[in-house]
C-alpha cells in the first residue's frame, strides 16, 4: 500500500480523452517519477493530484483519505506541497517573508485572524524559517525581494518554501525546466540531499531524462492519458516499448 | 466647559490681543462679551454666499452669485442701488449694513448635502459669516438651514421649491423668499382649467426625491379639485438622462395631459423626450395633449429650446415683468453684466435685501433680532408686489406668474411670457395644512 | 513601545504630533492676512481630514494589502451614518452608542457585501462592489425614504423620541452631541498674536481615535495576517498550494476595512448629526480609492496625506473668488493684476475640479508611488546634500 | 403587447448608446490592457463637437431694429447667421438644420486627433503601470477635460435639435400590422449604431491590420515577437475608439441635451456593460449593451415598478450582479483578462 493510491482515473476535456484509466502507487519514501511525451497527460494528472481538476472517474487516495472534491488548501494541508514548474513564489514579499509563510501555514492552519501580534516578535517561526533559508544556502539573501532572484534561486527558494511545511509528499512538476545545465545540477543534487536527509515521499513529473535517471527509485512512463509501464529505472532505461513511445533514439 | 460653538473672529480681530506675545487662552462662555455666534464688531459684517458652483446646477449657482455681487454693492452705496430705490421699507442707507461694509465669502455647495454644510460651516467658523444665504436645490436648503439652526445663524434660503423648506423642515433661523410647490400648484391649476377645460386625465412623472414629491402631491390635489382626474403617477430615478422609457407608456395611456415634475437636467431631457415622441401633436380624446412643467426656469428652459413653446408653468419672478421694482433690478443687473438675471438671481438679490434691512430695523445682528424683524413684515417693491414674510412658518406669500413658453422668442433670453399674475391671496395656504404639517420651527437659536 | 519596532513608533508618534497640534499646523497665516485664505485649522475642515483619514487607512487594508480594489466602500460610510444618526434620534446625543452601532451595522453589512462579491476576483469584484453601492444609493434616495428621509438626508427633529435623553432642551432647540457631556461643538480658542487657533472638543476626539485607527493598522500591516494579506495580493496560487485559504482572509480584510468606514461614518455624524444618500454614491466610493492611490496604496501613511490633500481642496480652493484674488494680487499695476487674475481664475473657486484633475495627473505620473514617494524622494534629497556638506564634497553619494 | 414592443424598441435604442460605449471602452481594455476612465469624456467631447458646430454654423452678425427692444429697453439687435446671409436664408438654413450629421465629418478627424494625442502623450506611459495608477491618471484626464468643457460651454445642457426632415414620429407599429409611433431621430441613431458596430467588426475580422490587431489581443507578446510593430497599431486602435465613442456623443445630442458631466454619467453604465460583456469580449459589450438597454426599459414599466417598487433604479446593478454571479466572467469574457 503507497501512501499516494491512484486508482481507474479518467478525465475528459470536451471530445479528448486527456486521462484514460490511471492507475499509480506510490510508496512511501521513494522518489517517483512520472515520465511521457508531451499530451501524454502528465500535467492533468497532477492536477487531479492536487485539487485543481477533478477526475471524472477513480480514486485518488493519499494516506488512506480520499482526496477528491477537496480544495488545493485543504490537500495541502493533508500533507501534500507542490513545487511549479515555473517557479510560484510571492514576488512582492521577501525572501525571509517567502520562507515564513509556509510555516505559519503549518502553526496555524488555513486561515487564522492572528492581526494583532507582530511577525517580528514570533522567534519560533522566525528560526524555523531561518533555519530552511540556511539549508537552502539563501541566508544572505533573506531581505531580497524575492522578484529580483534568480531563477535558480527562485526554484530553490520554492522548494525551501515546500519543504518548511514539512509535507508527507512533495511534487515536482518538472522542476528543471528552462534551466542551465549548472542550475540543473545544483537542482540535482538539492534534490539528492533532500532524499537522503528527510522522511519524504517525492513524486517528480518530469522531461529531462538525466534528472530521472539521476534521481528515481520507480518510473511510470504515461503516454496518451494511460500508464505504458512502471518499473525500476535500470529496467525502464531497457525497455523496447518505452524507447519506441517516448524516448526513442535520443536514450 | 465652553458652550461656545462657532468662532467669532471679528471679536478676535478688534481685541488685537497681540504685543503682548503671549499666549492667551481665552475660553468664550454664553456670559462672555458676545451674545451671539459670529457678532461683527469691527467695521464689516461677513456673509456667506453658498451656490452650487460645480456639478449640474453651477450655471445657476453662478447667477446667483452675480446677484449677490450686485446686491453688496448696492448695500455698500455702490452703483445704482437697484431694488433698494424702489423698496417699500427705507432703513437701508446705502452704507452697508448698522453702518458696518458688506464683506462676503463664497462656497461650494456641489448640490450635496454633505458639501454644503461643509461649505457653510467653513464660513461660520472661519470666516466669521454671520448670515449664510444661497442654494439651488431643497436638499440642499434644508441640509444648511438645519445647520445654521444649530450655529446659530441666519439662513436666507436660495432657490428651494419643496413645501418641506418652510413645511416639516422649517426652522427658526431659516427664512424662505422663492415660493413652494403648493403655491405653483394653486397659481396653475384655475389657468389650466380656462386653458384645457375640466375634463382631462392627467399623468404625473415625477423625479424621485422629496421635492419631486412634495410638487406631485400638490399638482395632483389642486388638479383634482377642479375635476380632473390622476391616471397614473409614476416615479423616475434621479440618475435617469434618457426618459424615453418612462415617457413611451403615456403615449397609450389614455391620459391627456403630462404633468413633469422635474426639475434642471431632467426636466429638460424629459421634456425633450416628451416632444421627440410626439405628444405635442397627439390628440386624445378628440383634445389636444398637453403637456405641463409645474416649475420653469429660464436658464434651464434655454437648455428644452424649441420643445418649451406653449408649454405652461409657474415661475417666481421673470425679468419681463413691468413693475418698477423689476424694472429696476434688470436695469442694474443687465448693465452690469450684459443679460438679464434669472429668477434664481432675483430671490437671492431680494433675500440679501430682505436680511439687510432687517438688520438695520432691528439695530442689531442677533439672529433673533432679525428673525423677530422679518416675521409678518410687509414689504413691496421688490418685483412680486405686496409680499408678507409669514412668521409662523418663515415662507414669503406673494403673487405667483404663470407663464408659457414663448412661440416666437426675439431673443436667447426671450423664452418665457408670463400669461397670468396669480394674486398672493390664491396662493395663501392655512399654517397647519397637511402638505406642510409635521414639523415646527422651533425657538431661534443665537449660538453662543 | 506599544509592541512596535522603532520606526513604526517614530511614525505614530509623527502622526500623533500632526494631529493632535494641527490647530497650530494648519493656521500658519495670522487671521488678518491675505493668506489666511489657506489657513485650514477650523474645526470641521479638521474633523474632516481626519474623518476621511480613518476612512482611507480602512481602506488601505483592503486596497493596499490585497490588492483587491472595492469601489462601493462609500456604502459602508453611509450605514455608519445612518446608524449613527438613527441612535441619537432613538437612544441618546452621547455619541459612544452611535459610534459603537455604526461600527457593528456597516461591519454586517460588508460582511454580507463582501461575502457575495469575493467570489470574484479583479474588475470582476470591482463591479460587483460598485453595483452594490449603487444600489444602496439610489435605493436610499427614493424608496427607503421612511429610513433614509431620502434627498434631505436623515436629520434630528425637534420630537425625535431619544429614550435615554431630552427630544428638546429646555430653550427649544435640539440637543446636541457630546461625549458623557462634552460638547463636541465646544471650541476653545487660544490668541497668540495676529493668530487665533482654535481647539474643538470633536477635532480632539476623531484625532483620538484616528490615533487609535492607525496604530491598529501600524499592528495589522505588521501582523502574520497582514503579511498574508499582501501574499494573497502577491500570489493567490502560491498561497492555495500553501495549505491557505484565501477567501477567509480577504472577507477579514473586507469585513475590517468596512468597519473602519462605518466608523468615520459614525464620527462624520457625531460631528454633525445629518446622513445624506451622496455619501454612498460612487464617486464618493470613487474618491477614497483616489485618496489612497494619490498618498500611495499599500504605505501607512499615504492614505491620510491622500485624505487631506483631496479634502482641501475641495475646501479652501473651492472658496477662493475673484473678489480673493484680486486682493492678493493687488500689488501689482493695474494691467497686470487683472491679466494674473484672469489667468489663474480658471483653477480656482468654481474651477477646483480642474486644478484637482490635472494634479491627480501630475501626482501620478511624477510620484508613481503617490505622495509617500514625494517625500520620500525629499527626504533623499535633503539627506544628499547634507552628506556632501558634511562629508566629502564634490563626491557624490551613491543612489540606492 | 404594444407595450412590450414599444419597450424592445426603446431598449435597443437606449442599448445602441450603451453597446456603442462600450465598444470603444472594451477595445482600449481588450488592445491596450488600460482602464480607461476618460471614455465617457470622449463620449462627451463628441458631443460637444456637435454643439461647437452648431454655434459656429450660427455665428452671426447683428442688425439693430428700432421698431424691437431688448430687455434694458434698447433697440433690439437681430442677429442672423453668416451661413443664411452667404447661401440664402433656404439653403444656409437647411446647413444649420443638419448641423448634427454635418458634425460627423467634423468629429471623425477631431477625436482620431484626440485619441491619437491621448495615448502618446499620456495613455503610453501607462501600460505596464498598475491598473490603480490607470484609473488615478484617466479619471484626473476626465476630470480636467470636463472642466475644460464646462468652463467654455457652462454647466446647462445646450439644445442640439435634430434636423427638421428627421424630427417628428414614425408609425414603426404600421410595418407589422400595429399602431405605434416612434421618434425618428431615434430610430436613425439605432440604425446608426448597428452600421458603426458592424463596422468596427468587419474592420477586425477581414483586415489585415484588424487580424494584427485580434491577435495582439489575444497574445501580445507573441504577436510583437513576430517583429510587427503592435504599438503603432495600438495607437491607431485608441484613435478608432476615441472615434467611435466620439460619434456614438455627436448622434446622442438630439435626443438629450448634452452637458459637461454627460460621460461621468454614462462612466459607471459603461463599465458595467463592459464587465457584465465580459472583459476583452466585443460581442459581449454589444450584446450586454443592448441586453441592459432592454431589461431597463422593461423595469420602468408601471405593471413591473408596481409589483416591485423601486426596480427601475437598480436594475442594472441587479442584473450585474446576478450575471456575475452566475457567469464568473461576464456574458463573453475571456479567462484571466483583468482577474488580478
Amino acid at each position: 500500500m503507497g501512501i499516494l493510491e491512484v486508482k481507474n482515473v479518467g478525465k475528459r476535456f470536451g471530445g479528448l480523452q486527456a486521462l484514460g484509466d490511471v492507475n499509480l502507487s506510490v510508496k512511501e519514501n521513494t522518489v517517483h517519477a512520472i515520465i511521457g511525451p508531451n499530451g501524454a497527460g502528465k500535467s492533468t494528472l497532477l492536477n487531479c493530484l492536487v485539487g485543481k481538476l477533478i477526475p471524472d472517474t477513480g480514486s485518488v487516495m493519499f494516506d488512506g483519505q480520499s482526496v477528491l472534491g477537496r480544495k488545493p488548501f485543504e490537500i495541502n494541508q493533508m500533507g501534500i506541497s507542490r513545487v511549479f514548474q515555473t517557479p510560484e513564489i510571492f514576488g512582492d514579499l521577501t525572501v525571509l517573508e517567502n520562507m515564513l509563510i509556509p510555516c505559519f501555514a503549518k502553526r496555524d492552519g488555513a486561515f487564522s485572524l492572528n492581526a494583532i501580534s507582530a511577525v517580528s516578535g514570533q522567534k519560533d517561526m522566525l528560526e524555523t524559517a531561518e533555519k530552511m533559508l540556511v539549508e537552502m544556502n539563501m541566508a544572505d539573501k533573506r531581505h531580497m525581494h524575492s522578484a529580483s532572484l534568480s531563477r535558480g534561486d527562485k526554484r530553490r527558494l520554492e522548494i525551501g518554501m515546500c519543504l518548511s511545511q514539512e509535507p508527507r509528499l512533495l511534487l515536482l512538476d518538472e522542476p528543471t525546466a528552462g534551466m542551465a545545465r549548472a542550475d540543473t545540477n545544483n537542482t540535482i543534487d538539492l534534490l539528492k540531499e533532500i532524499k537522503e536527509q528527510r522522511d519524504i515521499t517525492i513524486a517528480i513529473i518530469e522531461h529531462d531524462m538525466h534528472v530521472v535517471f539521476s534521481l528515481a527509485d520507480r518510473i511510470t512512463v504515461l503516454a496518451q492519458g494511460t500508464p505504458l509501464v512502471e518499473d525500476d529505472p535500470q529496467n525502464i532505461r531497457g525497455n523496447p516499448k518505452v524507447r519506441e513511445a517516448y524516448l526513442g533514439e535520443s536514450a | 466647559m465652553s458652550k461656545s460653538a462657532f468662532s467669532r473672529r471679528g471679536v478676535l480681530k478688534s481685541g488685537a490681543l497681540a504685543g503682548t506675545g503671549l499666549a492667551l487662552p481665552t475660553i468664550f462662555t454664553a456670559s462672555s462679551a458676545a451674545a451671539f455666534t459670529n457678532d461683527p464688531t469691527g467695521s464689516s459684517v461677513t456673509l456667506g454666499f453658498n451656490v452650487p458652483q460645480t456639478g449640474p446646477y453651477a450655471d445657476e449657482g453662478a447667477d446667483e452669485l452675480r446677484a449677490y455681487k450686485l446686491a453688496v454693492e448696492h448695500l455698500n452705496g455702490g452703483g445704482d442701488g437697484g431694488m433698494m430705490n424702489t423698496f417699500s421699507s427705507k432703513a437701508l442707507q446705502g452704507n452697508g449694513i448698522l453702518g458696518k461694509e458688506v464683506k462676503y465669502v463664497t462656497g461650494d455647495t456641489q448640490t450635496k448635502s454633505d458639501a454644503a454644510r461643509a461649505s457653510a460651516k467653513s464660513m461660520i467658523e472661519k470666516d466669521g459669516a454671520v448670515m449664510i444665504t444661497g442654494g439651488s436645490s431643497s436638499g440642499v436648503a434644508i441640509a444648511v438651514q438645519g445647520l445654521c439652526q444649530e450655529a446659530g445663524v441666519i439662513f436666507m434660503a436660495g432657490l428651494t421649491h419643496s413645501n418641506d423648506t418652510t413645511g416639516k423642515d422649517k426652522k427658526a433661523n431659516g427664512f424662505r423668499h422663492f415660493f413652494n410647490g403648493y403655491m405653483s400648484a394653486a397659481a396653475l391649476a384655475p389657468v389650466l382649467k380656462n386653458l384645457y377645460g375640466t375634463d382631462r386625465n392627467a399623468y404625473h412623472l415625477t423625479a424621485d426625491y422629496t421635492w419631486g414629491w412634495t410638487q406631485e402631491e400638490s399638482i395632483a390635489a389642486a388638479t383634482e379639485a377642479m375635476g380632473w382626474t390622476t391616471v397614473n403617477k409614476v416615479r423616475t430615478p434621479l440618475a435617469s438622462t434618457d426618459f424615453s422609457s418612462y415617457i413611451a407608456p403615456v403615449l397609450n395611456s389614455g391620459a391627456d395631459v403630462l404633468v413633469l415634475n422635474h426639475y434642471g437636467g431632467n426636466m429638460v431631457n424629459s421634456l425633450t423626450n416628451a416632444v421627440q415622441f410626439g405628444l405635442r401633436e397627439k390628440v386624445v380624446n378628440g383634445k389636444n395633449f398637453e403637456i405641463v412643467v409645474p416649475l420653469y426656469s429660464r436658464l434651464m428652459a434655454k437648455g428644452a429650446g424649441a420643445n418649451v413653446k406653449g408649454i405652461h408653468g409657474s415661475t417666481n419672478w421673470h425679468w419681463s415683468l413691468q413693475d418698477e421694482g423689476s424694472q429696476a433690478f434688470v436695469r442694474s443687473f443687465g448693465t452690469k453684466y450684459g443679460f438679464p438675471p434669472s429668477q434664481a438671481a432675483h430671490t437671492v438679490y431680494c433675500q440679501t435685501l430682505l436680511y439687510a434691512d432687517a438688520v438695520q430695523r432691528a439695530g442689531s445682528f442677533n439672529p433673533c433680532a432679525v428673525g423677530e424683524a422679518l416675521e409678518d413684515y410687509e414689504f413691496d417693491g421688490l418685483g412680486n408686489g405686496k409680499t408678507l414674510y409669514r412668521g409662523d412658518d418663515h415662507q414669503c406669500f406673494k403673487d405667483v406668474l404663470v407663464v408659457r413658453g414663448k412661440e416666437n422668442p426675439t431673443s436667447e433670453f426671450d423664452l418665457l411670457e408670463v400669461v397670468e399674475v396669480t394674486p398672493a391671496a390664491q396662493v395663501t395656504y392655512p399654517v397647519d395644512h397637511p402638505m406642510f404639517a409635521g414639523g415646527a420651527l422651533g425657538s431661534c437659536n443665537p449660538g453662543s | 513601545m506599544f509592541g512596535l519596532e522603532n520606526k513604526d513608533i517614530r511614525m505614530l508618534l509623527v502622526v500623533a504630533v500632526l494631529t493632535l497640534c494641527a490647530p497650530f499646523i494648519l493656521n500658519p497665516f495670522p487671521t488678518d492676512s491675505a493668506l489666511a485664505q489657506f489657513n485650514a485649522g477650523y474645526p470641521d475642515l479638521m474633523q474632516r481630514f481626519v474623518i476621511f483619514g480613518i476612512f482611507a487607512v480602512g481602506f488601505n487594508i483592503l486596497f493596499g494589502l490585497t490588492g483587491y480594489l472595492s469601489f462601493g466602500h462609500a456604502a459602508f460610510l453611509g450605514v455608519g451614518s445612518y446608524s449613527a444618526v438613527w441612535m441619537f434620534k432613538l437612544l441618546s446625543m452621547n455619541v459612544v452608542p452611535a459610534i459603537v452601532l455604526s461600527v457593528v451595522i456597516s461591519g454586517l453589512f460588508a460582511l454580507l457585501i463582501g461575502f457575495v462579491s469575493l467570489r470574484r476576483s479583479g474588475i470582476y469584484f470591482s463591479i460587483l462592489t460598485l453595483a452594490f453601492a449603487q444600489m444602496s444609493f439610489n435605493l436610499a434616495y427614493s424608496v427607503l425614504t421612511p429610513i433614509t428621509n431620502g434627498e434631505t438626508g436623515l436629520q434630528l427633529t425637534l420630537d425625535d423620541p431619544r429614550i435615554l435623553g431630552v427630544s428638546a432642551t429646555a430653550d427649544g432647540s435640539i440637543p446636541v452631541t457630546n461625549l458623557f457631556g462634552i460638547e463636541m461643538r465646544s471650541t476653545y480658542e487660544m490668541v497668540v498674536g495676529p493668530w487665533a487657533f482654535q481647539f474643538n472638543a470633536g477635532y480632539y476626539l476623531c484625532a483620538l481615535v484616528l490615533l487609535a485607527a492607525f496604530y491598529l493598522s501600524i499592528r495589522i500591516f505588521r501582523s502574520p495576517f497582514g503579511m498574508m494579506l499582501r501574499a494573497v495580493k502577491s500570489n493567490q496560487q502560491r498561497m492555495n498550494y500553501t495549505g491557505l485559504n484565501t477567501k477567509p482572509y480577504t472577507l477579514a480584510a473586507f469585513v475590517i476595512s468596512g468597519m473602519y468606514a462605518g466608523l468615520a461614518g459614525g464620527l462624520m455624524a457625531s460631528m454633525d448629526p445629518l446622513a445624506g444618500a451622496e455619501r454612498m454614491q460612487w464617486t464618493a466610493s470613487g474618491e477614497v480609492v483616489l485618496m489612497t492611490i494619490l498618498g500611495g496604496a499599500g504605505t501607512l501613511i499615504g492614505p491620510v496625506l491622500g485624505a487631506g490633500f483631496i479634502k482641501y481642496f475641495e475646501n479652501i480652493f473651492s472658496k477662493i473668488n475673484d473678489q480673493v484674488l484680486h486682493s492678493w494680487f493687488a500689488f501689482m499695476p493695474d494691467g497686470l493684476e487683472d491679466f494674473v487674475v484672469f489667468v489663474v481664475h480658471p483653477f480656482i473657486g468654481k474651477g477646483w475640479h480642474l486644478t484637482l484633475g490635472i494634479l491627480f495627473m501630475l501626482v501620478v505620473v511624477f510620484l508613481p508611488g503617490g505622495l509617500v514617494e514625494g517625500g520620500q524622494r525629499i527626504a533623499k534629497w535633503v539627506k544628499t546634500r547634507k552628506g556632501n556638506d558634511d562629508e566629502t564634497p564634490g563626491k557624490t553619494t551613491p543612489a540606492e | 403587447m404594444d407595450a412590450i414592443l414599444l419597450q424592445i424598441l426603446n431598449g435597443l435604442d437606449k442599448g445602441s448608446a450603451y453597446a456603442l460605449i462600450a465598444l470603444g471602452l472594451t477595445l482600449i481594455f481588450g488592445t491596450l490592457g488600460v482602464v480607461n476612465f476618460a471614455h465617457g469624456a470622449l463620449f462627451m467631447i463628441g458631443a460637444f463637437c456637435a454643439v461647437t458646430l452648431q454655434r459656429v454654423l450660427n455665428f452671426s452678425y447683428e442688425d439693430v431694429d428700432e421698431s424691437q427692444k431688448d430687455f434694458l429697453g434698447n433697440a433690439l439687435k437681430v442677429k442672423t447667421p453668416y451661413v443664411e446671409a452667404w447661401f440664402g436664408p433656404e439653403f444656409g438654413g437647411a446647413i444649420i438644420d443638419w448641423a448634427v450629421p454635418l458634425a460627423i465629418l467634423f468629429a471623425i478627424p477631431i477625436m482620431i486627433a484626440v485619441g491619437f494625442i491621448m495615448e502618446r502623450g499620456l495613455i503610453k506611459h501607462f501600460y505596464s503601470r498598475p491598473h490603480a495608477d490607470q484609473i488615478l491618471v484617466t479619471f484626473g484626464l476626465a476630470i480636467a477635460l470636463q472642466e475644460v468643457i464646462k468652463y467654455f460651454y457652462g454647466a446647462n445642457p445646450i439644445q442640439t435639435p435634430s434636423p427638421e426632415a428627421l424630427s417628428g414620429v414614425a408609425n414603426v407599429g404600421a410595418l407589422i400590422g400595429m399602431d405605434f409611433v416612434y421618434p425618428v431621430w431615434r430610430i436613425v441613431y439605432f440604425f446608426f449604431s448597428v452600421v458603426i458596430i458592424g463596422a468596427i467588426f468587419s474592420f477586425l475580422q477581414f483586415t489585415t491590420f484588424g487580424m494584427v490587431v485580434r491577435a495582439g489581443m489575444a497574445d501580445r507578446e507573441t504577436v510583437g515577437l513576430l517583429g510587427i510593430n503592435i504599438n503603432r497599431r495600438f495607437t491607431i486602435m485608441f484613435g478608432i475608439a476615441a472615434a467611435v465613442a466620439g460619434l456614438a456623443g455627436v448622434m446622442y445630442t438630439p435626443i438629450n441635451s448634452p452637458n459637461y458631466h454627460m460621460g461621468m454619467d454614462f462612466l459607471v453604465l459603461s463599465f458595467v456593460v463592459v464587465v457584465v460583456g465580459g472583459m476583452g469580449s466585443l460581442p459581449g459589450a454589444v450584446l450586454a449593451g443592448f441586453m441592459l438597454g432592454i431589461l431597463e426599459s422593461f423595469a420602468s414599466m408601471n405593471e413591473i415598478k408596481s409589483i416591485i417598487p423601486g426596480i427601475d433604479q437598480i436594475i442594472i446593478y441587479v442584473v450585474a450582479i446576478i450575471i456575475l454571479l452566475t457567469r464568473p466572467r461576464g456574458l463573453m469574457g475571456r479567462k484571466g483578462v483583468m482577474e488580478e
